[in-house]
């Protein structure tokens, strides 16, 4: 039994895959989800993933007036990473991530709830939306709406929601049979 | 108001029977297959309150015709959403289940069958 | 004054955000979750100060009109359970938190902050929704965070309670869903007191079928009998702190929702006799059910499902909307009252058990025995729960069954009548349930393990987790005696709620139109 | 004051376990103090009383429901709270010197005894009929924690539950009488309730239930088993509780509305009946025991019924007569059971038939049970016949208003045989406890000392005096009397000599046949003997809680199969029955327009939606079909990109961006989960033949109620929707895409529980993943006990993993 709460928690933390060492892309250790590996579909991926970000973040933007928004923006980002996955391995997944998902989750939440509850100090109804205007040089005259925020909450939450799920059932799962395996190998005295 | 399409309220029930009929069942991932056709049978039915097919509700390209009811369309995007967070709980969950018991199957609660079996009441207060 | 109806759900949301992100620091993650559970705390004792005199405060989200936009709403109805329900998850999570510092659980702490939170929330979020479709949102958030919590320390039968749990919670949602479609596809609307109002250009007919449409939704989270088969395979098997909480609070915000939906919504006095019908049944089939268990999570578990029973029954006293109803305002009150003597009650006995499960490593009846002896206080604090449980004075739960009887009794008519006569069966064989476990386990001669166990847990940290869990679990009931106590304002606040719900038009107004209505 | 005496017991009781440590047995003289405030509060009041003022006080606890301490001192009320606090200063005292050291949680002993007090207190001065069940039932729950004190043993268990089962479940359909009463009249005061009973046709049936109630309470014919059982309590307690005060609760309910109600129809024949032959059975039993303190027990039973009969009667010579016999009755028995007590406390054993020779080692004792047993036999110059004389005149032809001669006759005839076994059994008692006997070896004994006496000789002083001099109790019975309605003063007065009666002529009657029974006792305990054995009131109980027990196994069996597919088949069932139920019978009824019949419906939209809806429905129902998981997913994902078609032909393009990115990464994970699953779905987990099918048939009549109901509801619908206004508001809102308006600001409640949905299931789904590792395998997780599993798994082997595993399991192991 832990004698004190702070040194030894009664449970590890959270996986442990987000410290994985960082591997080259295309290095030899990488090992894919799915089959062997192949060279054309980590090529392609390389080249796609830069371009479906921009696309998720013109989804983004595009939400207020076009169909898009911080759903459809977030789910096509996460397409990115869940190619990178597919393609690379869990390792690659690893690398290619910004942050724990736990964090991007809570920052997340923590923007959007923010966004929320921000006019409430104003003595302004929950989730009243401002406008801001700005002259900027190149663009003129810009609309800043506060539901952007909002947006951009709801964008990382659904990024971090796929990944949480990509690394707990497709890399935490992938990890696992291997360690099994080895186990099982080391067992066979 | 207008009815909405007869194709579409049948298609309504289809999804709503079969899927009922894969929740009943015991293998878990059948019930994962279940809640996704009774997901897309609710979102069938709140889509068929909106007043049958239109232009989409976008301001500004209104062109001819009626345009769509929006509150609908943004309830099944919230339930769509909800129902993609569920699906992968349930799918993990699946998935913890497989790795104690070796298949999917939603066995039965131990209690209520140690219950079920006796004969005689194990004793008066 | 607006800013208290939102805070319920803003503040522990924002708290969440924070623990995931501090989870990395347990001290700090314990202090700012304990930290937001005050602050709701606090908030809901301001806004049932606030509503106690019948006042209605909404607030319209993003300062769109009711219609359109979301409207947040506290009656009296919805602030008071808004208190019971903070002030209970405030101390199940002191108890939790006792038990993780003294090394006595092997739930997760780093997942369990934030997901406790995302409950508060949820439940926050139900009791204050003014809009449907939003009720559903609520739903949603306290199942999903229900979810996360009853797969905590996950063994194999745990995982497959959860099973259980999660597919028929699914249903349920579904089914809301569902009912909110064909609600939106008869009034084109989905703000409550919108269609409290546009139903009324709908046949009576189809507003009997959508009420018992809804009764069946909701009547699956309340487990209302023939609908509740899930809830005693699942909420026990949980650890400690989760099936205190989902036993007090996951039902009631379900039985919350039934009393919201009922009365504002759909016309009652048609129905109103199959509430008898399914009071009655439940009672009986519920404390049947428990008379035959040999695990005290499971007794209180079938206990819960019968005493579920009570509150349909109360609500089933409804009769014609906006007519001369004393009986229904009685029975309504009753409701209420019970509703919090309930929440209150269940809790404590849950988090006796779990001290049991502590002392003795299980829960069944066969295990245990002569804790009496072992831990005066831990007796002392199951008999009182035990007593207001089975409904003997002076405890909450005699008054709460007092004014179902009498409203019961009042409203007369053969299934009142009836309905009256199971409660008092009920009564007794709840005694006869609850009382067993006391003469079972408490009394007599406790085996050498049970007292090697009581030795070894008081040394090291083990002494200061189980003393700190035992004086939570006293502080649960010395809320339940203060229930019992202060049963004269309860009273009239739930007069004052019942009163406003069966009329209904202070809540349409304040959604409709002013912010913040006097009676 | 009233208030604050009841609260001074209770602060009293909260320190008196800490204090039992330090003081041991002595605590009990602590205990008595509030008892001996109380009674020398009560005596202050007395000439308040006499002049017909009672003492009044008020605390209001939840007034909307008529729950009001009210609080009411009169002479009926006096009368009772000097048994309770008098007699049970006494007997506190007595418990001072009963108890050793040992005796184990002597301060819970303590403190329960005077939170009973309080109690009984509060019963029997509350004016409140919500606030006398409350009390009432304090009372009860006392009872079982006392007669529960030696825990240790089965027996004390057993009788405990039973006790409390048999009083409080009755006392539940008591307190049902009293609403039905309070409800009648408009008032729950019972000064108010008996000044102006109310009528209706509920109130026999209320009366039926209150008395039911307090015939509970007080031990009456056939609910009395649960008395002689409650005898495994200490001596004091028995005394206390089990004979003075708390089993007088019944007889003090019925004294206090005979006024009132003794005129409503069953509440005569009611009382009469179970009150004569408890009193007859009681002694009949008494007669028969060997163990005194059982002898004692079902002498009280005979009491009991002997009281209730009294108190029943609602005439104001039966006021004088209760207060008499209420007294009488508390202070003889309390005496012998004290008695009793000191015999089992020095000798070590009660049973008469191995006692010799204590009357001649024990004579204070032996003097003072004598003159309490002469009590309880009736014999002049005693308070016991005092009582009996006044007893007896309650009934004499002509007394009563609603009996006959014949009735009056015969229900003397009745009281009179069982005061014969009264005289029977006391004599019995006296006989067989302190007489020498040559057939039985003396054993050695301390004596007992004089601080141990004294209550018993105070006790035994108090049947004495109050005999010799009537008017001592006198002015409280006329002031009782006084209070009855139609109370036309009767010219009854307490005395020994009331000149040659009717009553005084039966006395004696009754002191010779007792004679003559005693005399001849040996003949009659053979006749007992060979008299057919009355079938037992406890056998019904335990018929009673095995019934109980059966039905509820048999319904839990039947119906909690622990079968998930089929709890929901169950529910689906109650949909179908329910709401489903009502819909065809409004449909078949007229009540709903059945719709799409009146030629109003169309087939399409565009001819596409047909296409699609083909796609869909075709792809979910093959889904159903497929055995194998792969086939199954990929029909599912057809399933999904059609919804995607029909959104796109709806004028939904952002239903369709989402659904289709939603399915592709559903399909995803479906597939990282896949892997891991066997290719077919297992063959054992489908139901085969009639189950199957009538799941299918729940399943598609489900299907089709949906989709009746949803266009049924569509049809109805006669407004516009609220969302027209959203068009207006959009042009404020500066945005083009109004689906997208809504969610990020319209109705972004909604999103933002939306997203805490997402953030919670991604938490989870990682926890639960991870902590398969932490946990898995080894130790199964579960929460709880580190310290005290080493410990179990070292003395009791049998208990396995699994029995820690869950709160379930350990049934398994330990059993």
């Amino acid at each position: 039994m832990a004698q004190d709460d702070e040194r030894v928690p009664a449970v590890p933390g959270p996986p442990d895959d987000w410290e994985a060492p960082r591997e080259r892309w295309l290095s030899t250790v990488v090992r894919p989800a799915f089959g062997p590996r192949s060279m054309l579909l980590e090529v392609v991926a390389r080249m796609l993933i830069p371009a479906i970000l921009v696309f998720s973040v013109y989804l983004l933007v595009a939400g207020h007036n076009r169909p898009g928004g911080g759903f459809a923006g977030g789910l096509v980002a996460s397409m990115a990473f869940v190619l990178r996955y597919v393609a690379g391995g869990r390792y690659e997944l690893a690398a290619g991530i910004p942050a724990r998902p736990p964090v991007i989750l809570a920052l997340g939440l923590l923007l959007s709830g923010g966004t929320a509850g921000a006019p409430l100090l104003f003595g302004e109804p929950i989730l009243r939306t401002h406008t801001w205007h700005f002259e900027l040089p190149v663009f003129g005259e810009v609309h800043l709406l506060s539901a952007l925020f909002f947006e951009i909450g709801v964008y990382l939450i659904v990024v971090g929601l796929v990944l949480s799920v990509v690394a707990a059932l497709g890399a935490r799962m992938e990890a696992e049979e291997e360690e099994t395996r080895a186990w099982g190998e080391g067992e066979v005295r | 108001m207008n009815t909405p399409a007869l194709v579409l309220v049948i298609t309504v029930g289809v999804l709503y029977g079969t899927g009922f009929y894969l929740l009943v069942q015991r293998s878990l991932m059948r019930v994962v297959l279940g809640i996704l056709l009774l997901g897309h049978g609710s979102n069938l039915a709140l889509l068929l309150t909106d007043g049958g097919a239109a232009l989409p509700p976008l301001l500004g390209d209104a062109g001819e015709g009626r345009i769509a009811d929006p509150l609908p369309h943004a309830m099944i995007l919230t339930a769509i959403v909800i129902t993609f967070g569920v699906t992968t709980f349930l799918l993990a969950l699946a998935y913890r289940v497989w790795l104690g018991d070796e298949n999917d199957e939603v066995p039965d609660d131990i209690e209520d069958r140690r219950i079920g079996a006796l004969a005689e009441p194990e004793d008066s207060a | 004054m607006t800013v208290l109806v939102a805070l319920p759900f803003l503040l522990p949301l924002l708290g969440a955000a924070v623990t995931l992100l501090i989870s990395r620091w347990p001290r700090v993650q314990r202090a700012a979750s304990l930290l937001t559970l005050a602050a709701v705390t606090a908030n809901a004792g301001l806004l049932l100060a606030e509503t106690a005199d019948g006042t209605v405060i909404s607030s319209q989200a993003g300062g769109w009109p009711a219609p359109l936009g979301i409207t947040l709403v506290a009656d009296p109805l919805s602030a008071l359970l808004v208190l019971v329900s903070s002030v209970v998850l405030l101390i199940v999570l002191l108890y939790a938190i006792g038990q993780d510092v003294g090394g006595l659980s092997r739930g997760n702490p780093d997942v369990f902050h934030p997901v406790y939170l995302v409950l508060t929330a949820g439940v926050g979020l139900s009791f204050v929704a003014g809009d449907l479709f939003n009720l559903f949102v609520g739903f949603e958030v306290t199942l999903t965070a229900s979810y996360a919590l009853i797969t905590q320390a996950p063994t194999r039968e745990r995982t497959r309670a959860s099973m259980i749990y999660t597919v028929v919670s699914l249903i349920s949602s579904i089914l809301f869903l569902t009912g909110i479609a064909l609600v939106y596809a008869a009034t084109g609307t989905v703000n409550m007191a919108d269609i409290a109002d546009r139903l009324a250009t709908v046949p009576g007919d189809l507003r009997n079928v959508l009420g018992l449409f809804f009764l069946v939704v909701f009547g699956i989270k309340a487990a209302v009998v023939p609908m509740h088969f899930w809830l005693p395979d699942s909420y026990p098997i949980a650890i400690t702190r989760i099936s205190a909480i989902f036993a007090a609070l996951l039902t009631k915000v379900a039985v919350y929702a039934i009393i919201r939906t009922q009365t504002l919504l759909f016309s009652r006095d048609d129905i109103t006799d199959v509430l008898l019908v399914f009071a009655i049944v439940t009672m009986l089939v519920g404390i049947l059910g428990a008379l035959v268990q040999d695990d005290v999570n499971r007794v209180l578990s079938f206990a819960l499902v019968s005493h579920i029973g009570y509150m349909i029954f109360g609500l089933g006293l409804v009769g014609v909307p906006g007519g001369h109803d004393d009986a229904g305002v009685a029975g309504l009150t009753g409701v209420i009252v019970y509703l919090v003597h309930h929440i209150v009650v269940q809790a404590t006995l849950f988090l006796v058990a779990g001290l049991i499960r502590q002392y003795v490593g299980n829960t069944s009846l066969r295990s245990i025995r002569g804790l009496a002896s072992v831990s005066p206080a831990l007796a002392l604090f199951f008999f009182l729960p035990a007593m207001s449980l089975a409904g003997l004075p002076p405890m909450s739960g005699f008054v709460a069954k007092l004014a179902l009887f009498q409203a019961g009794l009042e409203q007369g008519g053969p299934l009142a009548y009836a309905g009256v006569a199971a409660g008092v069966a009920t009564s007794v064989l709840t005694l006869i349930a609850i009382f067993r476990i006391w003469v079972r386990g408490f009394w007599g001669t406790p085996s050498q393990a049970i007292v090697a166990a009581q030795s070894a847990l008081s040394s090291g940290t083990g002494r200061f987790g189980i003393r700190w869990m035992t004086a939570t679990t006293g502080l649960m009931v010395a809320t339940g005696i203060a229930v019992a106590l202060l049963a004269g304002p309860l009273t009239e606040i739930g007069t004052v709620a019942a009163r406003e719900l069966i009329s209904g038009e202070a809540y349409r107004t304040a959604v409709m139109s002013d912010s913040v209505v006097a009676p | 004051m009233l208030p604050a005496l009841i609260a001074l017991h209770v602060a009293v009781a909260v320190v008196l376990p800490p204090l039992a440590v330090r003081l041991g047995p002595r605590v009990f003289l602590v205990a008595a103090v509030p008892l001996l405030a109380t009674a020398g509060w009560a005596l202050l009041q007395l000439p308040g009383i006499l002049d017909g003022r009672p003492a009044t006080a008020s605390v209001p606890w939840a007034p909307e429901l008529g729950l009001v301490l009210d609080f009411r001192l009169d002479a009926l009320a006096l009368t009772m709270v000097a048994l309770i606090s008098g007699i049970g200063s006494l007997i506190f005292v007595y418990a001072a010197w009963y108890f050793s050291a040992s005796e184990r949680a002597l301060g819970r002993l303590a403190a329960m005894m005077v939170l009973f007090s309080a109690s009984m207190l509060g019963v029997v001065v509350t004016d409140n009929l919500l606030a006398l069940y409350v009390f009432w039932e304090l009372t009860t729950v006392c009872s079982f924690v006392l007669i529960g004190h030696s825990d240790h043993r089965e027996n004390s268990r057993r009788a405990a539950i039973q006790a409390l089962i048999t009083t409080a479940g009755f006392g539940l359909l008591m307190l049902i009488g009293f609403l039905l009463l309070g409800q009648a009249a408009g008032t729950y005061r019972i000064s108010e309730l008996v000044a102006d009973p109310p009528t209706g046709p509920l109130v026999p049936l209320a009366v039926v239930l209150v008395l039911a109630g307090a015939f509970a309470k007080s031990a009456q014919v056939p609910l009395h088993y649960w008395l002689p059982a409650a005898m495994v309590a200490p001596t004091p307690v028995s005394a206390y509780l089990h004979a003075a005060t708390m089993v007088k609760g019944g007889v003090y309910l019925v004294a206090r509305l005979a006024p009132g109600f003794a005129d409503t129809g069953p509440w005569l024949p009611l009382v009469l009946s179970f009150g004569l032959a408890t009193m007859v059975v009681g002694a009949w039993r008494a007669m028969r025991q060997d163990d005194g303190k059982l002898l004692l027990a079902y002498g009280t039973v005979s009491q009991l019924g002997f009281l209730t009969v009294l108190a029943g009667a609602g005439t104001p010579i039966s006021g004088i007569a209760v207060v008499a016999m209420l007294l009488a009755h508390g202070f003889f028995k309390s005496t012998l059971f004290l008695a009793v007590g000191v015999i089992d406390h020095q000798v070590g054993t009660r049973t008469m038939s191995r006692l010799s020779g204590v009357g001649r080692r024990m004579p204070v004792l032996a003097t003072a049970a004598a003159v309490a047993a002469g009590s309880m036999a009736g014999l002049p110059p005693l308070l016991g016949f005092v009582a009996k004389e006044a007893d007896f005149e309650v009934y004499l032809p002509g007394h009563h208003p609603a009996l006959s001669v014949a009735g009056s006759s015969a229900v003397l005839l009745v009281l009179a045989l069982g005061s014969v076994l009264t005289f029977g059994y006391s004599a019995r008692l006296w006989w067989g406890s302190f007489t020498t006997k040559a057939e039985v070896a003396e054993r050695r004994y301390p004596s007992a000392g004089p601080a141990f006496l004294a209550p018993v000789v105070l006790l035994a002083a108090a049947c004495l005096l109050p005999g010799l001099a009537p008017s001592l109790v006198d002015p409280l019975a006329q002031a009782h009397a006084a209070t009855m309605p139609h109370a036309a003063a009767p010219d009854y007065h307490l005395a020994l000599w009331h000149g040659f009666s009717l009553p005084l002529l039966l006395s004696v009657a009754v002191t010779a046949a007792g004679l003559v029974l005693f005399a001849n006792r040996e003949r009659f305990y053979r006749l007992q003997s060979a008299a057919p054995r009355w079938p037992d009131a406890e056998v019904a109980y335990h018929l009673f809680v095995h019934a109980v027990y059966s039905t509820a196994l048999g319904v839990t069996r039947r119906l909690q199969t622990g079968s998930l597919p089929l709890y929901l088949t169950v529910i689906l069932g109650t949909l179908l029955v329910v709401p489903g139920g009502w819909f065809v019978w409004s449909l078949a009824s007229s009540g709903l327009h059945v719709p799409m019949s009146g030629g109003d419906w169309r087939l399409w939209d565009t001819p596409v939606q047909l296409v699609l809806a083909l796609v869909v429905g075709v792809s979910a129902i093959a889904a159903v079909r497929e055995e194998r998981r792969f086939p199954a997913l990929l029909l599912l994902g057809a399933t999904g990109f059609g919804m995607c078609g029909i959104f796109v032909v709806h004028g939904a393009p952002d239903l369709a961006l989402t659904l289709i990115l939603v399915e592709t990464l559903t399909m995803i994970i479906l597939i990282f989960v896949l892997r891991r699953l066997p290719a077919r779905f297992a063959s054992g987990a489908r139901r085969v033949g009639w189950p199957r099918r009538l799941t299918a048939v729940v399943c598609a009549l489900a299907g089709i109620f949906v989709a009746g109901v949803l266009a049924a509801s569509t049809y109805a619908r006669s407004l516009p929707p609220a969302s027209v206004g959203y068009w207006e508001e959009a042009e404020h809102a500066g945005s083009a895409n109004l689906v997208n308006l809504i969610l990020a600001d319209f109705r972004a409640m909604d999103t933002i529980g939306e997203i805490t949905v997402l953030v919670t299931a991604a938490v989870a789904v990682a926890s639960l993943v991870v902590a398969n590792r932490r946990t898995g395998g080894e130790n199964g997780g579960d929460e709880g006990n580190g310290a005290a599993k080493p410990v179990m798994a070292r003395n009791e082997p049998v208990i396995g993993r699994e029995g820690h595993e869950t709160s379930t399991g350990g049934g398994h192991g330990s059993g």
